[in-house]
């Protein structure tokens, strides 16, 4: 392995920040939702990059399982965001406001 | 060794331009195509990661379930016509 | 209790086993009749279940399993899981919380379309948060985890039809998928610099220099669990979900999901970066004082002004989590780590009673439909004055006043304050119990000092709510001269956990 | 088991009570409120008194400990008991309590016309809490009993109180609460800084190790600045019950919304639960603070006696008069305490007995004037004694009572008090303390004259639309019992003062510490 | 024969008895209760006269503990209740209980016959009075005799504000009540000071406090007492001393608490007459008079006795010579008399004090139960403008008045002559020996005695002489035998009392028939009475360490007719300006001096002014400060915690991407500072 872990470092904080990013500026649940996956991958990119590097697979089981638990969150948030459309017509978590303060 | 460098330049620089893609669009259609490819290119690192299994597994349960979980979503929230129902705040 | 060495060393799950049989279970009994659930026999299933679970929980506990007398923690599948005091004292506390909140539902959601779901979603969350304080690796912890929230999202948003229970349950899970994501992320940063997710493992790799990326690791796990125990700044969801979810909901969520959050605060925290190692770079017991302070100032003050008593309690619920991160924010060495860690898990413990009982109450106004502001409970306490005196006990308990184990276990936390000379956490404590003195009682006022309004008519007196106060009402009265037995079991439990 | 049976049987009165129907609470509760009465008074019968509870050598009468559970802190382990028992201290306190509740009993039959049995229920329970607090030696079980007064206090106050009675009743409750908890944190530190010297929670154990010398540090805290600064908290905490002036606000409002036989507890025994811990506490515990403080802790009850008269002066609703000479009269209990002399510590306790029955009295007057006018501002009325001889009397008898009229109560306490702080080698300047603190009862004089002037006297008018007549007999029989106390008390202080001379008179010797704290040299 | 003190406490009593029978059932009894209190009155004088007739015939002087009001337990002061008679109390007993007889049967003409109601009311506080009044009386100890005078206040208060439908009585009763009160709490300070100081309170014993007092003074002795902020021992008798004397201020009526007793008269005259002339008002000089051993300890104690006695007697004197009402002249008088007494109780003259107390109550009860008659015969019109030649109408009255305004005005021979003259001579006969201040209050006196003649008969003549002013006078209601046989009793013994201590002529009949001198001195007429001697006290006056007082000799003749010449003058002057039948109101011409003595000098004003213009204000301020300063803390803290919970409570906004923002902040917040603070990368 010639690249430097701490690439895959730099590349997975990047790859984090981009959903983080996402999560804030972005309105339509959908779009949270993807920025979430991101970050989650962000997760698995160290998992699996220092799972080489520490020489156990721990690392790659633990991106499994992430893996799998992601696109449950998927499935149960794209629920979610069905029926917030029908209730609210539309997918825009900022409309969503009849609950504050 | 100098490829895997190249390579990992590469897909890094694809997975991070197509992970500010998906934020950074509007349209939710193009974010979630865009998506995929960060995914895709993700499963390409694990390749070169040696952990090919997890790559696999990242291509089919990312792009074959979650994203067609999201084309669903994106789908049926599309649609203006869907009916509302009764709602009561 | 002895013949309980007889038993193979995974019986020790006993607890979460039942509960997710149970959930099958349920499953099962709706295929008999899906489109027309059978309420009696899927709330006794569950109740069944979670009543099982409660009393195995029980059970190994006052047998000693896993603990110091009896030959230490009990581990399974190579360490990954762990069974000791720890696990099942707040198995007890998620086990009896689910127990009243399934006698609430069998009301609640009577007539519900998804009965069955709601009962399995339940069990199945409650089975998270069991397995989660027998975590002992971040791989099981974190899917514990998730197992407890993925089931709890839906559940809030379960009154589908309902614009506020879905506007909760999408915050809810939006902000718990971001917490999730920062708490995996964390995790993976603390594989990147200690190579390993299990619990002893990681404690072991510390000791040498572990740098930024593990001090960050840590930071961003303290985020993913302060999302959890609803801790400010990660409490945001926290109002809304509790106020939108229904009322049976709202209770599981403020209590269980609140303990479970803890154990793995306690757990990680305490066990896996111990103090001693990881203050130069972490020092997480001053960030648990700051969060406390945070969390009891500003949710004890924003319940002041609340309007709804739902969002209300939701706010005193984030509010008491401030208290019980005394727990480990006392932690500084001055006081006996069992002693600050046990008050923790002993007010946890009331709490689970008082709380949930306060939201079942509130689950009871909705099944009458009463409305959810402070003025609609006026004069509750003419119409049903059971009901109503069970939660003037809840809330005087909440507000730590001696009606309840609340006073007590309140006490114990201010004393932990106090022993461990966090002077600031104790002030805070003081003021802010004062401070919910003040909104409790805005509670209590209505029902009882208040005239009732004209249209107010109580005629129903659902079997299952009443039964679910009833019980909740009991324990946390009893809780008051019983408190000595419930601190001694959380200070046994706590010892194995604190250094 | 004599005390448990009492308390047993209170909290059973009370939930009997609750479920019994409105029309016959008030009777039921009057019945079942004897029963403690009748215990309270053979408990005093058989008692003989030998000095106080909280001292090694003390007696004390009636006593039951029970083990209720071991908490462990680092090194050492602190057993909680159920621990009860009475001395010459607690138990006059003790009588007063249950005589006073029956007579606010009877006196409620006719104010409280709305939801009686929760009324009366709430009053038996309050009994139960203020019985504990007088008999429990337990430091953590005696906190419950004190917190637990707050909730039927606020009941009471809040659902059948004046228009403003929400506001009171909350302002009751939070700053009552907030003292508590403060004053919790002063004794906690006192035990931690204890250490291993204790093993239990009861007041002997942890007074015995303070006087003992055997307080350590704790929080930073060298045991001379720990001492001083739980005897602080527990000061600020207990004052507020008292009330001292400047933590005496709750008070008035509280009283002027409180209805007539709630005013009658809350005057007549609530606030002797601040003195009665400071004796307890801050009295006997921490000694040698309170002697080097005594000139402040003096200052402040002369302030108390002054300003409160001051702003008794100042009112023109009776029940406020009343309220705010009562923060006067408990000024004297600290003056006596402080003071350290036989005297002026007896006096102090005879005092919250003597102001407990007279200000009890003053409340059931005032409520049974209300009964009558509906209104209790001095200028809405005058002339009362033209239509309420007996009632007036009543008045005018217990506010020279409350003037310290010789042969009442009062005066006895108030002149044990004076003797007591004068010759006080406490006090520096101890004669002008008391002298200042003495005004006072010219003052009371002032106001208390100036309101009888004008509402009883003069020509009958007051505004109602109907006839004002004579009080029923049992509105005027309890105000009898109370001024035959009174009067008996009065004349012969000894049937309660030997007690307390007995339980008080060790706690004005001189400490025999190791160590002086303060000066560092032998204590003479 | 029974041993008569077996049964002294009854004294006092028998009235207590009466006051809790009349209580209970006055409505049904005879006459409301009057019957019962003659008779329990009645009962105390016979035991009285018996106690005097014992101690003539050679008793012991009576002195028991009695009863245990507070235990000392050892180590605090043991508080007693006991009874002190000897022949001061004996005779003070008697005067008592004369008084209070001879008014109960007055009040049933003065009350009963008029069909007044509250008569219960009105005889059980008579009995209450006469009660407390003996009880003080004999008190053995300072506080015993504290708490009566303080109970004696309170019936002054109920009797004075027996009208009380009225504006006026409520009004005067709180005054008197207040008044005196101000003055008892010095009182109050000097008896815990003195049980502070000697450890107890009693007047007579081995151990009392004056003997005690006297011990530590006179080298002699030795004797111990704590003494307070360092000042000598001398000195802080002297402050106790005074302390003390400002109860006898109060209750005496001396400048300047007196402004109560000129109020008190709303009260019905029989009380007048009993309460605030004959007995109450004597409390406080009988005080004096009880711990005398102890004020002749310090001679700026008994300068101040005397120069307040003095000067009210003068200044009090002044105000009578303008009042119109009957009662307020005779209450004004009531004042400078006891200035007399005071006079000559710090002048030194103990005997001479003792004699005017004793004349003077009975005068001064006859001129008020006289007075009592004309009010009722003018049907309640005091003002003596409107009155006028009532001798011939009511000639019982006028007699009596007649012979009490002689005594009064110190008209040889009636009693008040001989008393006035005992007061001046010895006044005079220590003034004279180096005490320049006795001369000043000898001056006042002296001054005083022109007026009082003056001023007395300007009142006779007024009320009784000329012409009648109104149809009321000239028809007035007529009096029954129940109020003329108290006057007569009190007509016939002022003019006859003064023969007991005809101190005038002793030159002539020898100090063997100076009887109440002798009486004072000793026990029985010729025995000992240690240290409750007037001789004790004398000699203790005379000691060096103590007040050091000189007598110089001097004839008592020569000071005699100067004060019987000027009485006369007084007398010749009220003869000159409002004799004849239509007497014209010459005070007036006296101008703005008059205004100012109608006006009491405006003390009156000024004690209102101190309760109402700066106490009332001070009351306010405090109230005000403590609804804003105090309580606006308390509820301002409520308000900033309502306030931060608005805040607080707007953090939620509602929108999901605000909490993930905020959510985010929080995360990089605790990152940065755990950054910095750890010192990661």
């Amino acid at each position: 392995m010639t690249v430097p872990l701490e690439l895959y470092l730099v590349l997975s904080a990047s790859v984090f920040c981009a959903g983080l990013f996402g999560i804030l500026v972005r309105q339509s649940a959908l779009h949270f939702l993807m920025a979430v996956e991101l970050m989650l991958n962000a997760a698995n990119i160290n998992l699996v990059a220092f799972s080489l590097e520490h020489g156990n697979l721990t690392g790659q089981v633990f991106a499994l399982f992430g893996l799998a638990l992601a696109a449950a969150e998927v499935a149960i948030g794209i629920g979610i965001i069905l029926v917030l459309n029908r209730n609210f017509d539309n997918i825009d978590v900022t409309d969503a406001v009849t609950m504050r303060w | 060794m100098v490829l895997d460098q190249l390579a990992f330049g590469l897909f890094a620089l694809v997975t991070v331009a197509s992970s500010l893609g998906v934020v950074l669009v509007r349209d939710v259609w193009h974010a979630a195509l865009l998506l995929g490819v960060a995914l895709s290119s993700v499963a390409i690192h694990y390749v070169l990661l040696q952990a090919e299994f997890i790559a696999v597994m990242q291509v089919l349960v990312y792009i074959g379930g979650v994203l067609i979980l999201l084309t669903f979503g994106v789908m049926l929230t599309r649609d203006d016509t869907t009916e509302t129902g009764e709602v009561t705040p | 209790m002895t013949d309980f060495g007889t038993l193979p060393d995974w019986a020790a799950l006993g607890p979460a086993l039942a509960l997710i049989s149970t959930a099958f279970a349920v499953f099962i009994v709706d295929m008999i009749r899906p489109d027309e659930p059978w309420s009696e026999l899927l709330a006794g299933v569950s109740l069944t279940g979670s009543l099982a679970a409660l009393g195995l929980s029980l059970w190994y506990f006052i047998a000693g399993t896993g603990q110091a007398d009896w030959g230490g923690a009990i581990r399974l599948f190579e360490g990954t899981l762990i069974v000791d005091g720890m696990s099942l004292f707040f198995a007890t506390i998620v086990s009896s919380v689910l127990v009243l909140v399934v006698l609430a539902s069998y009301d609640y959601f009577s007539g519900h379309t998804h009965e069955a779901e709601v009962y399995s979603l339940m069990l199945l969350a409650a089975t998270g948060m069991v397995m989660v304080g027998m975590a002992n690796s971040f791989v099981i912890a974190f899917i514990a985890f998730e197992l407890a929230s993925l089931p709890s999202y839906a559940l809030v948003a379960s009154l589908k039809r309902n614009r506020g229970s879905v506007e909760a349950g999408l915050k809810y899970f939006l902000i718990g998928a971001l917490s999730s994501a920062i708490l995996a992320y964390g995790i993976s940063l603390v594989y990147v610099a200690t190579g390993s997710l299990q619990f002893d493992a990681v404690t072991a790799a510390i000791s040498e220099d572990v740098g930024g990326i593990f001090a960050l690791g840590i930071v961003m796990i303290l985020a993913g669990f302060g999302f959890k125990i609803a801790a400010v700044p990660f409490h945001f969801w926290a109002p809304e979900a509790y106020e939108g979810a229904p009322g049976p909901v709202s209770a599981f969520l403020s209590s269980a999901s609140k303990a479970a959050g803890f154990v793995l605060i306690f757990r990680v925290f305490i066990d896996v970066f111990p103090y001693e190692a990881v203050s130069n770079t972490v020092d997480w017991v001053m960030a648990f004082q700051a969060i406390a302070i945070v969390t009891m100032t500003i949710a004890n003050f924003a319940a002041l002004r609340q309007e709804k008593v739902k969002r209300m309690l939701a706010y005193s619920s984030i509010g008491h989590a401030g208290y019980v991160l005394i727990a480990v924010a006392a932690l500084t060495g001055d006081a006996s780590g069992s002693f600050v860690l046990g008050s923790g898990m002993a007010h946890l413990m009331v709490y689970a009673f008082m709380n949930t009982g306060a939201f079942l109450f509130i689950a009871l106004t909705e099944h009458w439909g009463v409305g959810r502001h402070i003025e609609d409970f006026n004069g509750l306490g003419t119409q049903a004055p059971f009901a109503a005196s069970a939660m003037t006990l809840f809330l005087f308990s909440l507000a730590g006043l001696p009606i309840g184990g609340g006073f007590l276990s309140k006490l114990y936390l201010l004393l932990a304050s106090v022993r461990a000379n966090v002077a600031l956490l104790g002030v805070a404590l003081v003021v802010n119990s004062v401070v919910s003195v003040f909104y409790y009682t805005r509670v209590v006022k209505a029902m009882w000092v208040e005239e009732p309004s004209e249209d107010l008519e109580i005629e129903s007196q659902p079997v299952g709510l009443y039964a679910a106060l009833a019980l909740a009402a009991v324990m946390t009265f009893l809780l008051l001269p019983g408190f000595g037995a419930v601190v001694e079991f959380a200070n046994t439990a706590a010892e194995l956990v604190t250094p | 088991m004599f005390i448990e049976g009492i308390l047993a049987f209170t909290l059973a009165s009370a939930l009997l009570v609750f479920g019994s129907p409105d029309r016959y609470a008030g009777k039921l509760a009057t019945g079942l409120s004897l029963v403690p009465l009748v215990g309270s008074v053979l408990m005093w019968l058989d008692f003989s008194s030998g000095g106080n509870a909280l001292l090694a050598d003390g007696n004390v009468a009636f006593q039951n400990t029970v083990d209720w559970f071991t908490f462990t802190f680092d090194s050492f382990e602190l057993t909680l008991q159920w621990n009860v028992g009475v001395d010459g201290v607690s138990l006059p306190l003790l009588v007063l309590t249950t005589v006073l509740t029956t007579l606010a009993l009877v006196s409620s039959w006719t104010p409280i016309d709305a939801r009686q049995s929760q009324f009366y229920g709430l009053m038996l329970l309050m009994e139960m809490a203020l019985i504990g607090v007088f008999t429990t030696l337990d430091f953590l079980l005696w906190f419950v009993f004190w917190e637990a007064v707050l909730i039927p206090m606020y009941f009471l106050i809040a659902i059948w109180g004046g228009p403003r009675r929400k506001y009171a009743a909350i302002k009751f409750l939070l700053y009552t609460n907030l003292a508590s908890l403060i004053m919790f944190i002063g004794m906690f530190s006192l035990i931690f800084g204890l250490g291993d010297a204790i093993s239990t929670l009861s007041f002997t154990e942890i007074a015995g190790a303070l006087r003992a010398g055997e307080l350590g540090s704790f929080a930073g805290m060298e045991a001379e600045t720990l001492r001083l600064f739980a005897f602080v908290l527990l000061f600020v905490g207990f004052a507020v019950k008292v009330p001292l002036v400047p933590f005496h606000t709750w008070l008035p409002d509280a009283h002027v919304q409180a209805p007539t036989p709630v005013s009658v507890m809350l005057a007549g025994v609530l606030l002797k639960m601040g003195t009665y811990a400071l004796l307890r506490f801050n009295f006997t515990m921490l000694p040698d603070v309170a002697r080097e403080n005594a000139e402040i802790i003096a200052a402040i009850g002369v302030l108390s006696v002054i300003y409160g008269a001051l702003l008794a002066l100042a009112q023109r609703d009776l029940k406020r008069i009343v309220a705010y000479s009562s923060i006067s009269s408990m000024g004297y209990v600290i003056l006596g305490l402080v003071a350290f002399t036989p005297h002026g510590m007896g006096g102090a306790t005879f005092q919250m007995v003597s102001h407990g029955l007279i200000s009890g009295l003053m409340f059931m007057v005032v409520g049974v004037i209300y009964n009558a006018t509906h209104t209790r501002m001095v200028g809405d009325m005058s002339g009362l004694a033209d239509r309420m001889p007996w009632t007036v009397g009543i008045f005018v008898a217990g506010s020279f009572g409350y003037m310290g009229l010789p042969l009442m109560s009062g005066f006895a306490a108030e002149v044990l008090i004076f003797i007591g702080s004068f010759q006080s080698t406490v006090i520096g300047n101890a004669p002008l303390f008391t002298a200042g603190a003495m005004f006072g009862i010219v003052i009371v004089a002032g106001y208390l004259l100036w309101a009888m002037q004008r509402t009883l006297f003069g020509e009958f008018s007051v505004e109602t639309d109907y006839e004002v007549g004579t009080a029923p007999v049992h509105d005027i029989a309890p105000m009898f019992v109370l001024l035959g106390l009174i009067i008996v008390l009065g004349i012969q202080p000894d049937i309660i003062y030997e007690a307390i001379q007995n339980a008080v008179n060790p706690l004005n010797d001189p400490l025999t510490l190791a160590v002086d704290f303060f000066t560092g040299g032998e204590l003479q | 024969m029974v041993d008569v003190f077996n049964f002294v406490e009854a004294i006092a009593l028998v009235p207590l008895a009466s006051f809790v029978l009349v209580l209970l059932l006055g409505d049904r009894m005879p006459k409301k209760g009057a019957i019962s209190g003659i008779a329990a009155t009645g009962f105390s004088l016979a035991i009285s006269l018996w106690v005097v007739l014992d101690l003539a015939m050679g008793g012991e002087v009576y002195h028991e503990e009695l009863f245990t009001f507070v235990a000392g337990d050892d180590v605090g002061v043991e508080l007693m209740f006991g009874l002190l008679i000897d022949p001061l109390a004996a005779l003070m007993l008697t005067i008592v209980s004369l008084i209070a007889f001879l008014v109960h049967l007055f009040s049933l003409g003065y009350m009963n016959d008029e069909g007044e109601i509250g008569l219960r009311r009105y005889y059980a506080s008579l009995s209450l009075f006469t009660f407390s009044m003996l009880a003080f009386v004999y008190s053995n100890n300072l506080l015993m005799a504290f708490m009566f005078f303080e109970l004696v206040g309170l019936c002054s208060f109920l009797l004075i504000g027996f009208w009380f439908r009225d504006d006026g009585p409520p009004s005067a009763a709180k005054k008197a009540f207040l008044v005196t009160r101000f003055g008892d709490y010095f009182f109050l300070v000097g008896v815990v000071a003195v049980l502070g100081t000697f450890g107890t309170a009693a007047f007579a014993g081995e151990h009392s406090f004056i003997i005690e007092a006297t011990h530590v003074l006179d080298p002699s002795h030795s004797g111990e007492m704590n003494t307070f902020f360092g000042l000598g021992e001398q000195a802080w008798i002297t402050v106790i001393a005074l302390l003390v004397l400002g109860g006898v201020v109060g209750k005496s009526a001396q400048f300047p608490l007196h402004t109560w007793l000129p109020d008190a008269m709303e009260g019905p005259t029989p009380v007048s007459a009993l309460i605030h002339a004959a007995t109450m008002v004597a409390a406080g000089v009988y005080l004096v008079m009880r711990m005398y051993g102890f004020y002749a300890l310090s001679p700026t104690a008994l300068s101040i006795i005397a120069l307040i006695g003095g000067f009210t007697a003068f200044f009090a004197a002044t105000m009578a010579l303008v009042k119109q009402e009957l009662k307020q002249v005779l209450a004004y008088s009531t004042v400078s008399q006891y200035g007399y007494m005071m006079l000559a109780l710090g002048g030194g003259g103990y005997v001479g004090a003792v004699f005017h107390l004793t004349t003077h109550a009975i005068f001064k009860a006859l001129l008020f139960l006289g007075a009592g008659a004309v009010i009722i015969a003018m049907h309640h019109n005091e003002n003596m403008w409107d009155m006028g030649g009532l001798k011939s109408r009511m000639p019982v009255t006028y007699w009596t008045f007649l012979f009490g305004s002689l005594a009064l005005a110190g008209i040889f021979p009636f009693a008040g002559f001989w008393s006035k003259d005992e007061v001046l001579l010895e006044t005079l006969q220590h003034g004279l020996s180096g005490e320049p201040i006795l001369l000043v209050g000898y001056g006042f006196g002296a001054a005083a005695v022109v007026l009082t003649a003056l001023y007395t008969f300007r009142m006779v003549f007024l009320t009784f002489h000329g012409d009648p002013r109104t149809e009321t006078a000239e028809d007035p209601e007529p009096i029954g035998w129940n109020m003329k046989f108290p006057l007569v009793v009190l007509g016939v013994l002022s003019a006859v009392a003064g023969v007991i201590n005809l101190g005038a002529i002793k030159e002539f009949i020898g100090e063997d028939a100076l009887f109440l001198k002798k009486w004072l001195e000793g026990k029985t007429l010729d025995g000992e009475l240690g240290s409750l001697s007037a001789k004790e006290y004398h000699h203790i006056l005379e000691s060096d360490y103590a007040a050091g007082y000189e007598v110089t000799e001097i004839s008592p003749l020569g000071p005699g007719a100067l004060a019987l010449v000027l009485a006369l003058i007084g007398l010749g002057g009220a003869v000159a300006l409002y004799r004849g039948s239509e007497p014209t109101p010459h005070m007036t011409k006296l101008g703005r001096v008059r205004t100012l003595l109608m006006n009491n000098y405006y003390l009156d004003e000024f004690q209102v002014w101190l309760a109402t213009g700066l106490t009332a204000p001070l009351a306010r301020a405090a109230n005000k400060f403590d609804q804003s300063g105090i309580d606006g803390v308390v509820n301002g803290t409520g308000s900033v915690s309502m306030f931060t919970g608005q805040r607080f409570r707007k953090i939620q906004t509602g929108i999901v991407t605000n909490y993930a923002a905020l959510l985010t902040m929080g995360l990089v917040l605790l990152l940065l500072v755990f950054a910095l603070m750890g010192g990661w990368f």
